[in-house]
């Protein structure tokens, strides 16, 4: 088991120093001159524009030899220090993500969990049921299959416009301002609703083909076949073949954060609803590279929080992984 | 007498049509007996084993009665079985190295396997750990998991678990091939040790290797392309065959604990015929070097001196 | 044996029911792909209906956007974008995850450990947000460029698969005899090792052809797609642009969904259908 | 499962409070700065009042289509697309004057009156009893306070008036006098007059350098008709200024809270103009004519154009590159532009072709007709051949485009950045049309970034450009469009490196034509107008239009054509003092039934 963390910790510090060099490069490789996109609707006059310049080049501290800029940056990040929002000027970057992330554990959290329970459930239920497998399982394929904004679209073209249940865009009405009561608190639930709906829908139908073609595998398996020869009842030999099921399906949860955070980045675009997914956007559009790369660099610290999250449940439940082996299943 | 099988057919299916790995199989097997059942692979030995227990697709049953005890058997019935299986029949299966859930610590999943069979009043922790005791087994592997434990624990659990419930048939499938030969010993000694406690009434062992057959069988049933050859006590069939095949496979058999089924017998010229569509008559007619005439028509398993089976005219002519 | 190996292959191939449907549809698509330009005398980008945005009819079959540009042209003509896409994308991350993959589980130790580490941290940084990055740096960009990069970001898992393949089939008797009777590795990879791979190839493409057209429409989506020529997630793009959602211009937006989805999904059946061929076990009797 | 599932909504539930309280804590943040450079403190802090937290619907009006991005700043001095939150000049801060377009009038707003005393001395009378929102009197002093920040911080957009102003003194709390040198640049003058807003000394006295020029000046404290009470990622909240000075001059204003909604993208807009959720958008809503033809929304004029002109949408043509340092090519290209496509193909007739001369309509008198006859151009493909081929510019290898006289070949770019819908279809009509002309020209729309440098480096072939806002005098526009001098980085203006003296000498000219000396503007201009439409160094094509619509549902008399003193129905930035405000005062609650 110690070996197992290690090589993970290993991993994971690696793609964090990585994923922060990488970082720390974007704004030295944007095309064009963030500062001077941002003061060039100004329409100032020259010397002021020339004055605002060095200002911003060294409020932005982008007159510093490169190396220093680069110690200069991880410093700055122990510091929960990630520069001055240049679209959100002068907002400093930290604040400006720490208001969206509330929204993305929000929508996340729950449509990953919810969302890889019930289809497991689904799945297994589906698997090897022979009218199920061929009836309802051809919809999970559907449902995997689809972008995510596309299902945000028809949701919100559907449910939101034609019928008009639910509003499509922003995290609370406009004629609300935060306070703690239900009738805010309902509010909020409903704007969160349909984002949540489309994750959630994309990655159920992604959960049950996956939980229905493994479970297939495992009622194969010796173990399964011995318990048939031993008699025991099918209730049984499902039970263990769910249960041994769900452990590919748990790393391969690991596998796809990276899409499932891809999914919400979109899916918050289409509802325009605060989060990160929809600030990195803005952010890449405005050139505020500074933002980027807090967007950024909370992303891969929220992927890699999840990976650990992930494997100290794998370790639980796979006896094989405390015992020494490495329980990764590709 | 303990088991009896009467022309069981069991067919194997393909695209181009049935196989017939088991065709026509009438033996019977006494109380206390241990009866080692040997042949060349792909001779349909592990198909009669299975056939006994769990007879699933790709196999299919064609006709034949299984009785066990007196009782009938309903082999073509996978639930129906499931009544007899573990209690009255059980097998140590060729794959006893995966038989165990990974994931389920092994005392966990005795007790949720004896409890999905209702018969927790039967098997008390006691009797348990004396059948542990008898394989040499700690007790404390009841809170290990499968992949804490070596190839040769695994399996022997695996006998424990098999014969908990005292079945009065246990099929024994390749149970040593995995093992070293100092294991293989031990294992063979130890189903003897279940036969003699009264553990399991009688026994079915399944192997390639003869040599094992003559540590624990009473009696050998030699199998030949989906039919039996010959049926003896084991002293007889090592000393004495009468089924050339028989012969033949005693005779390439150099040293005890040779195995050779791997590839095809040394000694013997030709090939076993595809079962697809096997040859009119006696199946080793092609390969057989004493063949006449005769041996276009299947020679019946007639029983030519006590407890010594055999399917070969010529033996039947020298008697006749 | 081999024949016979060969011809049950077919047997089941062509008796599978998903397998069917699956190549079916994706074929029909990429005819469709193919001929549809010559469907419509429209180019994508014209004007051609000077009464603006039409639901469909039988001279616009799939109507037309708020400028009069006919859909189906610019459908048809996104879905070469899409099947380019798919085909470099895709092609390019599995051709990358073999080599990877394969190299580490045949080669093992040192090298292993080193590739498997780039494998995991590649496969941790979120494809998207780099995508996202690297397409902003590009001033200009076309379908090509899209594809490769996103090939270059997709081949992590396809690598693991392959690696832990590579590593079960190292370990088979066949390819130890082989190793034993002193052939030499090279041989031994073509020979032994490369045709128990085929099947698992084909299906790690299938996934990577479907998971490259979808990141592909994401991107277009968010208006990061390529800045010239039209493409189903471009188009979709425009539809929500234009306010195709509250004018009702269903026609706009439905189709280049719908056509992604049906073909990433039918991909997905056809997958699985050829898994079920190669591994008997999974076949329902 | 089960109790996942109860878990899992708890989570939500919390995760979301969590977001929104994220929100509350809006008001009022830490300040960015520096600790020694804290915000001023208020006396009197409107936030500190009770915030309602549900809006009351017919007391609130809801607008959008001003925001760039998120309200981040309320600092007046905050440049150009930094000032994302609209109504910082305006609602909060107040200018001397305000100008109405539709009139061409200035009228009094702060101030009193303002004359030229003479030719180098403007005297200014503030109004009595003007206050700022925390109760303290605002005064000359404030004035003198402002204008010399500019002379202090050469950071400050404006602070270029000490060019030619010398100083500023309060002859008494409600007089101040300017002095300036020799020739002062009386159209610039005016311009500020209702431009520079006035912030309270008493407050800013104490602020270092960076929070006067950049900092985000949080809980601000104005004198204006509406106080900050709150913001959030997508909207910015005021509430009406109750206390305001100007209620007894000029009415006051209906909406008791008004909320700048920042909508992610038109379409948003659109929908939430639909449902009556918005009751003024001023985004560009594309199908806004079958909108309001089925009754959705109501704009100034109720057919085609629909909007208003704002600002002139001109093809800059880089000068320094061949062939576009050929006048006769230049010209030949204005002929060859399909505008009437663009007017109704790319925009559905939301706004008009623009005069050749590129003025607004409101600046119409400045035209000079007889010019524009002579020289003016519209759309006329063969005319554009002819001219070419004159020129000698022919299709020598019959690939149907022309080649230059020395027989090179032509392949230029029209680019706009990527994302701006509109314009994106604009350019490809240009680029069309050019085509059908037998000139190559390819339609190319890079990233903003990308755009931007191309633009300000001066590495384009040709863009599209509109950075000059509605103006009191035609000098704004053409001082975008021949910006002079020349330099490395043309930041606002003349992109296409246009370099011609004699022009630039006429528009400095024009710069010091008193504001009173209509006559001599006119001729000012028809001598920039004569030069400008014999070289065209760039090309006026269309009006973009000054988006509003709006709904009748809660609020009515909104300004239309048919108003009797019809005021801008617009929330921009930079445009509450050209008539904005106006159109909130006259707003009339609709009787609940």
């Amino acid at each position: 088991m110690r070996r197992y963390f290690g090589r993970k910790f290993l991993i994971y510090g690696l793609t964090f120093l990585l994923a922060v060099t990488i970082d720390w490069l974007i704004p030295r490789f944007m095309p064009g001159d963030p500062i001077a996109n941002m003061l060039s609707r100004a329409a100032l006059n020259a010397d002021a524009a020339q004055v605002l310049y060095t200002y911003y080049t060294h409020a932005f501290r982008l007159d510093l030899p490169i190396w220093q800029q680069y110690l200069n940056f991880w410093n700055a990040l122990f510091h929960g220090d990630l520069g001055i929002s240049t679209y959100l000027f002068p907002t400093p970057v930290v604040r400006v993500l720490l208001r969206a992330v509330p929204y993305d554990i929000a929508l996340l959290l729950p449509a990953i969990l919810l969302s890889w329970l019930a289809g497991n459930r689904f799945g297994a239920f589906a698997a090897r049921t022979k009218w199920l497998d061929n009836t309802v399982l051809p919809l999970g394929y559907i449902l995997t299959a689809t972008p995510y904004m596309w299902l945000g679209i028809l949701l919100a073209w559907v449910l939101g416009i034609v019928l008009g249940l639910f509003p499509i865009a922003g995290a609370y009405s406009f004629d609300l301002s935060p306070h703690l009561s239900w009738r805010f608190l309902s509010d909020v639930v409903w704007h969160w609703f349909l984002p949540f709906a489309s994750l959630f829908l994309v990655q159920f139908g992604g959960w049950a083909i996956g939980m229905r073609n493994m479970i297939i595998y495992e009622l194969e398996a010796d173990y399964s076949h011995y318990l048939e020869a031993l008699g025991s009842p099918r209730r049984l030999v499902r039970n263990y073949a769910f249960r041994n099921a769900l452990l590919p399906q748990l790393s391969g949860l690991a596998l796809q954060l990276g899409v499932i955070v891809a999914g919400a980045l979109v899916t918050e675009v289409v509802f325009s609803y605060p989060g990160i997914g929809y600030l990195l956007l803005s952010a890449i559009q405005n050139q505020d590279y500074f933002l980027v790369q807090g967007c950024f660099l909370f992303i891969i610290i929220g992927v890699l929080v999840a990976n650990f999250a992930i494997d100290i449940v794998y370790v639980l439940v796979d006896p094989r992984t405390r015992k020494g082996m490495t329980g990764e299943k590709a | 007498m303990s088991l009896q099988v009467e022309n069981l057919r069991v067919y194997y299916q393909t695209l181009r049509g049935d196989v017939k790995a088991l065709d026509g199989a009438t033996f019977t097997i006494e109380d206390r007996e241990i009866m080692g059942l040997a042949g060349e692979s792909g001779c349909g030995k592990t198909t009669l084993g299975h056939s006994l227990i769990r007879l699933t697709a790709p196999l299919r049953y064609v006709e034949g009665r299984v009785i066990l005890d007196g009782a009938e058997l309903p082999i073509a019935d996978m639930a129906r079985m499931d009544e007899f299986r573990m209690k009255r029949i059980s097998i140590i299966p060729q794959y006893a190295m995966n038989a165990l859930n990974p994931t389920r610590k092994i005392g966990t999943m005795t007790q949720e396997l004896i409890r999905s069979r209702r018969m927790e009043a039967e098997t008390s922790p006691e009797e348990l750990r004396r059948r542990l005791d008898l394989v040499r087994l700690p007790h404390d592997v009841l809170n290990m998991y499968p992949i804490e434990l070596s190839g040769g624990m695994k399996q022997r659990m695996v006998m424990v678990l098999s014969t908990l419930l005292n079945p009065s048939l246990l099929i024994a499938d390749e149970i040593t091939s995995a093992l070293d030969v100092a294991t293989q010993k031990a294992v063979a000694e130890m189903l003897v040790e279940f036969r003699d406690r009264g553990i399991v009434k009688s026994m079915i062992v399944i192997t390639h290797d003869v040599s094992i057959l003559y540590q624990v069988a009473d009696s050998i049933l030699v199998m030949y392309a989906g039919q039996l050859a010959e049926k003896a006590s084991t002293e007889t069939i090592i000393r004495s065959p009468r089924h050339p095949y028989t012969k033949m496979l005693v005779s390439s058999l150099p040293t005890v604990g040779v195995r050779y089924a791997e590839h095809k017998l040394a000694g013997i010229p030709g090939t076993t015929p595809l079962l697809l569509d096997p040859p009119q008559g006696c199946r080793f007619r092609d390969r057989c070097p004493v063949a006449f005439r005769k041996c276009v028509e299947v020679p019946p398993f007639l029983e030519l001196a006590k407890g010594h089976w055999v399917a070969c005219w010529k033996e039947f002519g020298s008697h006749a | 044996m081999k024949t016979a190996k060969g011809s049950e292959f077919l047997f089941f191939a062509l008796r599978n029911p998903k397998l069917r449907v699956g190549l079916t549809v994706v074929l029909f698509f990429l005819g469709l792909s193919l001929i549809g330009p010559l469907l419509t005398h429209n180019a994508p980008f014209d004007y051609v209906n000077p009464a603006g945005a039409d639901p469909p009819s039988s001279e616009y079959w799939f109507g037309t956007t708020t400028f009069g540009q006919d859909v189906f042209a610019q459908f048809v003509e996104g879905l070469r974008a899409t099947f380019l896409v798919g085909w470099i994308g895709g092609g390019l991350g599995t051709l990358i995850g073999v080599i990877v993959g394969f190299t580490a589980g045949y080669r093992g130790g040192l090298v292993d450990e080193a590739l498997n580490m780039l494998t995991n941290i590649v496969l941790v940084i979120p494809t998207l947000a780099v995508l996202l990055i690297i397409t902003a740096y590009l001033e200009v960009r076309g379908v090509l460029i899209e594809s490769i990069f996103i090939g270059l970001t997709a081949w992590p898992w396809t690598a693991r698969a392959i690696r832990a393949q590579t590593f079960s089939l190292r370990s088979r008797e066949f390819v130890d005899l082989a190793r034993l009777s002193g052939m030499k590795s090279s041989k031994i990879v073509f020979t032994e090792i490369a045709p128990n791979m085929m099947s698992y190839l084909l299906l790690a493409f299938i996934l990577q052809f479907g998971g490259a057209t979808l990141i592909a429409a994401t991107l277009d989506f968010i208006g990061l797609g390529p800045t010239t020529g039209i493409s189903l997630g471009l188009m979709m793009n425009n539809a929500v642009l234009w306010g195709a959602l509250y004018l009702g211009m269903w026609w706009w937006f439905v189709p280049p969904g719908l056509a992604i989805t049906t073909i990433v999904g039918a991909l997905y059946v056809t997958n699985v259908g050829l898994d079920e061929v190669f591994n008997p076990k999974l076949r329902e009797m | 499962m089960k109790r996942s599932r109860i878990v899992l909504s708890i989570l939500v539930a919390m995760a979301l409070l969590l977001a929104a309280c994220g929100q509350a804590t809006e008001v009022p943040p830490e300040p960015v700065e520096t600790e020694e450079a804290a915000p001023p403190e208020p006396t009197v802090a409107p936030p500190e009042e009770p915030t309602e937290v549900v809006f009351e619907r017919g007391e609130t009006l809801y607008v959008s289509g001003a925001a760039w991005g998120p309200p981040s700043t309320w600092n007046p001095f905050q440049p150009g697309n930094l000032a994302n939150t609209t109504g910082t000049i305006g609602f909060l801060y107040e200018v001397l004057f305000a100008f109405d377009p539709m009139t061409g009038e200035m009228t009094p707003w702060l101030a009193e009156s303002g004359e030229w005393t003479d030719a180098t001395t403007y005297d200014l009378a503030l109004r009595e009893g003007l206050t700022w929102s925390d109760g303290e009197p605002l005064t000359a002093a404030d004035v003198v306070f402002t204008f010399e920040l500019g002379q202090q911080y050469a950071a400050l957009w404006f602070s270029n008036v000490w060019v030619y102003l010398t100083g500023v003194t309060a002859v008494d709390d409600t007089h101040v006098q300017f002095a300036f040198t020799a020739d002062p640049l009386y159209q610039e003058w005016a311009n500020n007059l209702y431009n520079i807003p006035i912030v309270p000394e008493h407050l800013w006295a104490g602020l270092s350098e960076e929070d006067i020029t950049i900092g985000a000046n949080e809980n601000p404290i104005g004198s204006g008709a509406y106080l900050y009470e709150s913001h959030g990622e997508d909207r910015n909240v005021w509430v009406r200024n109750e206390a305001w000075w100007g209620i007894d001059v000029f009415g006051t204003p209906a909406p008791a809270r008004i909320v700048d909604i920042r909508t992610s993208s038109n379409n948003v807009a659109l929908g939430m103009v639909i449902k009556g959720e918005l009751d003024l958008s001023n985004n560009y809503l594309p199908g806004v004519a079958d909108l309001s033809t089925r009754g959705y929304v109501s704009t100034f004029f109720a057919d085609a154009p629909y909007m208003l002109s704002a600002n002139t949408a001109v093809l800059f043509l880089n000068t320094t590159k061949s062939p576009m340092d050929d006048p006769a090519f230049r010209r030949a290209l204005a002929f060859a532009i399909n505008t009437g496509d663009i007017v109704n193909v790319a925009y559905a007739n939301l706004v008009r072709a623009a005069n050749p001369t590129g003025l607004l309509p409101s600046l119409s008198n400045f035209v000079d007709q007889d010019v524009v006859d002579r020289l003016g151009f519209s759309y006329d493909p063969a005319e554009s051949r002819s001219i070419l081929a004159a020129a000698g510019y022919v299709d020598v290898d019959g690939d149907g485009f022309v080649e230059a006289p020395d027989g090179s070949a032509i392949a230029l770019e029209v680019t706009c950045p990527f994302g701006w819908t509109d314009w994106m279809e604009a350019i490809s009509v240009i680029a069309n049309s050019a085509q059908e002309a037998g000139i190559n020209i390819q339609a190319a729309t890079p990233d903003y970034g990308a755009w931007n440098t191309a633009l300000q480096s001066g590495t384009f072939d040709m863009t599209l450009n509109n950075w000059a806002n509605m103006s009191n005098t035609p000098w704004t526009l053409y001082n975008l469009l021949f910006r002079h001098p020349i330099q490395e980085l043309m930041q606002s203006g003349n992109f296409g490196r246009y370099d011609n003296q004699e022009i630039f000498d006429l528009v400095d000219a024009l710069a010091r034509v008193p504001s009173t000396d209509v006559a001599g503007m006119q001729a000012a201009c028809s001598a920039i107008q004569e030069l400008m439409l014999t070289e065209v160094p760039m090309i006026p094509l269309w009006y973009n239009g000054l988006w509003a619509q709006f709904s009748n549902a809660t609020w009515t008399n909104w300004p239309t054509e048919e108003s009797a003193a019809a005021t801008l129905p617009t929330t921009w930035s930079g445009y509450w003092q050209l008539g904005g405000l106006q159109t909130l005062i006259n707003l009339e609650p609709v009787p609940a039934p």
